[in-house]
């Protein structure tokens, strides 16, 4: 699960440094900023995906346990 | 009429016990007067005026010190049983609240009596020209802590973690209080006309009767088994 | 000094009526849903004793505690003359005492404040004679004055019997009474009990003592893992032989 | 609704908020167009609210299904305060931690006393101590019972709250902030802003849905269990 979502990461980050916003940004800010105010949206994204994620694998969890404790009866 | 009563002997039963034992009120003057002298250590008086800090200091003492005491609220009552025989008795379960929360705050406002007076001895602070809308600030705003506190310390009580939770259930709630306490003070020591501080004294007085209100409205919920 | 004790009732109530005054309708009740009482039905007649014999965890307090209007049956109700009682019911409050092996007083307070505190909050109105009254009644007269914590276990039990009989409830539920009793503590709570039956009170005494519970009980039942596995009336048992058909009860010999 | 139809239901939610997530983040990083005064940041603010929005919902419902459970006393409504109360605090998690990201780009500092931080930070604890007390109790009924008065005072206080942390700022105003919905949303942002919204409703339902019908399952097999140990012991 780790790996994936490792490399789910680092294909978004890709996607997301390589986007043309990025060039054609930098006249309105000062560029030094640019970078890390990617890196800052990218981190927030990743933020509310892990979570979301790690509460549907707790629920997914939860599920299966449930389900074989009904087929143990 | 009846219910007034009720209110009146539960509050009463508090007040004489704590008279006999004096336990709460010895361990909260204590805590205050020790804040106090550690205070005057924990800061530079060459670089801070401790007027300009003591409304939020005194706030902060009124709340732990406070918490301190209230989250005792029950444990009188444990001992042998004598709250399931309260809850025995055909009293409506909020005059039991209101009761125990009048008696909190009567205990209480000595407290932040001992408070006011232990720092204007050890800072020299003037309270400024309205004594009466001070009070009126204090009041309010006890009363909202003391309804919130008495609810949840009745909750705590009966939880395995006991008063280490109190803190956690209480102080997010307690920031109006805060806020509109320490500007409210802040601006009476400093002087203030009053039409300054009115709106915080209504404030002040929303949060006293919501937290008063949804006390006695919870409280059942709280002590039924 | 410890004669019947003067604890009257309120004449009014139970005139004889024929109807069972309180009865138990399929009583549930369970814990993080294990039933600590699975099921409890019975019918006691106005003035009559029934006597619950159990062993440990067999639900009896659990049982007392609903009757009692403390807690709130998962399914099923509780009722009296015919009404059903629920939680909060202050009515029923004011018509029922309970007695358990804890005392439910205030340690700090005097013997004689802890009655007034509580006469008050049954709305008694002529505490300053009733008081003493019952403190007489239990042999404590001369110690209203003294704090609950300096008295010994044997008078705070008194102290607590009186506490429970303050307000002459109609139904007098007892759990394990009993206990850490001493002889002159139990020679009153005979006396006590022996007086409430004047054929006006009901009783519940909840024990595992055979012996006390069967001496005054009209009615007795036993409880196993929260059921009623017997009820049966007083007379139709033999108190020689009790013992060992209560054991081949538990035991599910019977 | 029969469990089945609440799980059928949740379950495809869920995959619809899942894919709007997507195209959510597809809007975020190819096609919104940046906002002009506070930059690239400013695009956090497409999963920020849309958390802030949820975590706020969902504790109404909390509130809501804990007042009526108090009330009727009925299991199922504790049970979804419950899965509420579990969606509410992940997104106010989200909104929490993406909320510092936005402001250290744009403020320059990871905290301010900026009275939605202040007051989410506080519906977090509020959450917090709706889980707390409720595992803290021996009997599981009055632990619900705890959390549901929590619940309850909870929502009855966060307006003061908001009045107040609101208030104190209009005292010490902040240096730079300029609020992120100023009347000159783009069109696109404004879309963008809509579908995720949108889509964080959509998500949160579902898995609320899944959460509560795994809570239904979860008390059947409980209530079989202790039925077979009473059958068992007898």
């Amino acid at each position: 699960m780790t790996k994936i979502i490792r490399t789910c990461l680092l294909a978004a980050a890709i996607l997301a440094i390589s986007s043309p916003e990025l060039s054609a940004q930098g006249t309105d800010l000062a560029s030094q900023t640019l970078g890390r105010a990617y890196w800052h949206v990218f981190a927030a994204y990743a933020i509310g995906w892990i979570l979301v994620l790690g509460w549907v694998i707790s629920i997914a969890r939860r599920l299966v346990s449930v389900e074989q404790a009904m087929k143990g009866n | 009429m009846d219910y007034f009563r009720v209110i009146w002997t539960v509050a009463r039963k508090d007040l004489l016990i704590e008279m006999r034992t004096r336990e709460r009120v010895a361990a909260m003057g204590s805590f205050v007067v020790l804040v106090g002298v550690l205070f005057n250590y924990s800061i530079d008086t060459a670089i801070v005026r401790p007027q300009e800090i003591a409304p939020g200091i005194i706030w902060m003492t009124i709340i732990f010190g406070g918490l301190l005491g209230m989250g005792r609220t029950f444990h009188l009552e444990e001992e042998d049983g004598a709250f399931s025989g309260v809850l025995q008795t055909p009293i409506p379960l909020d005059a039991l609240y209101l009761g125990k929360t009048a008696a909190n705050l009567v205990i209480l406002s000595l407290v932040t009596v001992l408070i006011f007076i232990v720092f204007s001895v050890f800072f020299g602070l003037s309270f400024g020209s309205h004594p009466f809308v001070l009070l009126t600030v204090v009041f309010l705003a006890l009363i909202g802590f003391v309804g919130l506190s008495t609810l949840f310390s009745a909750m705590s009580v009966r939880t395995t973690m006991g008063e280490s939770l109190l803190p956690v259930l209480v102080f997010p709630l307690l920031i109006p209080m805060v806020i509109f306490g320490v500007s409210a003070t802040s601006r009476l020591f400093a002087g203030r006309p009053v039409s300054e501080v009115t709106g915080s004294v209504r404030m002040l007085g929303a949060f006293a009767i919501l937290s008063v209100a949804a006390g006695a409205l919870l409280f059942r919920y709280v002590v039924e088994e | 000094m410890s004669g019947p004790a003067p604890f009257a009732v309120r004449e009014t109530d139970f005139s004889g009526s024929p109807t069972p005054t309180l009865e138990a309708r399929g009583l549930v009740r369970e814990f993080a849903g294990f039933p600590a009482v699975d099921g409890v039905d019975f019918q006691l007649d106005a003035g009559r004793l029934l006597a619950v014999f159990g062993p440990n965890g067999a639900g009896k307090t659990t049982l007392l505690r609903i009757l009692a209007g403390g807690l709130r049956p998962t399914r099923g109700q509780v009722l009296l003359d015919g009404n059903t009682v629920d939680v909060g019911d202050r009515e029923w409050r004011r018509r029922i005492g309970v007695v358990s092996h804890q005392g439910f007083l205030y340690g700090r307070l005097t013997v004689a404040e802890n009655l007034e505190f509580y006469g008050r909050l049954f709305g008694l109105s002529d505490l300053a004679e009733r008081v003493p009254e019952r403190l007489a009644a239990v042999g404590l007269e001369d110690r209203s004055r003294s704090v609950v914590r300096t008295l010994s276990r044997g008078m705070r039990q008194r102290l607590a019997l009186a506490r429970a009989l303050l307000h002459d409830p109609e139904v007098v539920l007892l759990d394990e009474p009993y206990t850490g009793l001493d002889a002159h503590a139990a020679a009153i709570l005979r006396d006590v009990l022996a007086s409430l039956k004047d054929g006006r009170r009901t009783v519940v005494l909840v024990t595992h003592n055979l012996g006390q519970g069967l001496e005054l009980a009209d009615r007795v039942a036993i409880q196993v893992a929260g059921r009623f596995r017997w009820i049966d009336d007083r007379d139709r048992v033999e108190a020689s032989t009790f013992e060992a058909f209560y054991r081949d009860v538990v035991e599910e010999r019977a | 609704m029969s469990q089945d139809r609440l799980r059928q239901t949740g379950v495809a939610l869920a995959v619809l908020g899942t894919l709007g997530a997507l195209l959510v983040l597809w809007m975020v990083f190819f096609w919104v167009p940046t906002e002009r005064t506070m930059g690239i940041a400013q695009r956090i603010f497409y999963v920020h609210v849309p958390s802030a929005w949820i975590a706020f919902f969902a504790f109404g419902i909390v509130a809501l299904c804990s007042a009526v459970y108090l009330w009727l006393k009925d299991e199922r409504l504790d049970m979804a305060a419950l899965a509420a109360a579990e969606g509410g605090m992940v997104f106010c998690t989200i909104m929490i931690l993406t909320g510092p990201l936005w402001a250290r780009v744009s403020w320059g500092t990871w905290w301010t006393w900026e009275p939605r931080l202040v007051l989410t930070l506080l519906l977090w604890f509020i959450y917090f101590s709706y889980f707390l007390v409720r595992n803290a109790t021996e009997n599981p009924e009055q632990g619900k019972r705890f959390a549901a008065v929590v619940g309850i005072i909870g929502v009855l206080d966060i307006p003061l709250i908001h009045i107040s942390v609101t208030w104190m700022r209009s005292l010490h105003p902040e240096p730079v902030v300029l609020k992120p919905e100023g009347p000159s949303l783009d069109p696109e942002m404004l879309i963008t802003l809509m579908v995720g919204l949108a889509t964080a409703t959509m998500l949160f339902l579902g898995l609320f849905l899944m959460r509560y019908t795994v809570e239904c399952l979860k008390r059947e097999v409980d209530q079989r269990q202790t039925g077979a140990q009473a059958a068992q012991g007898a």
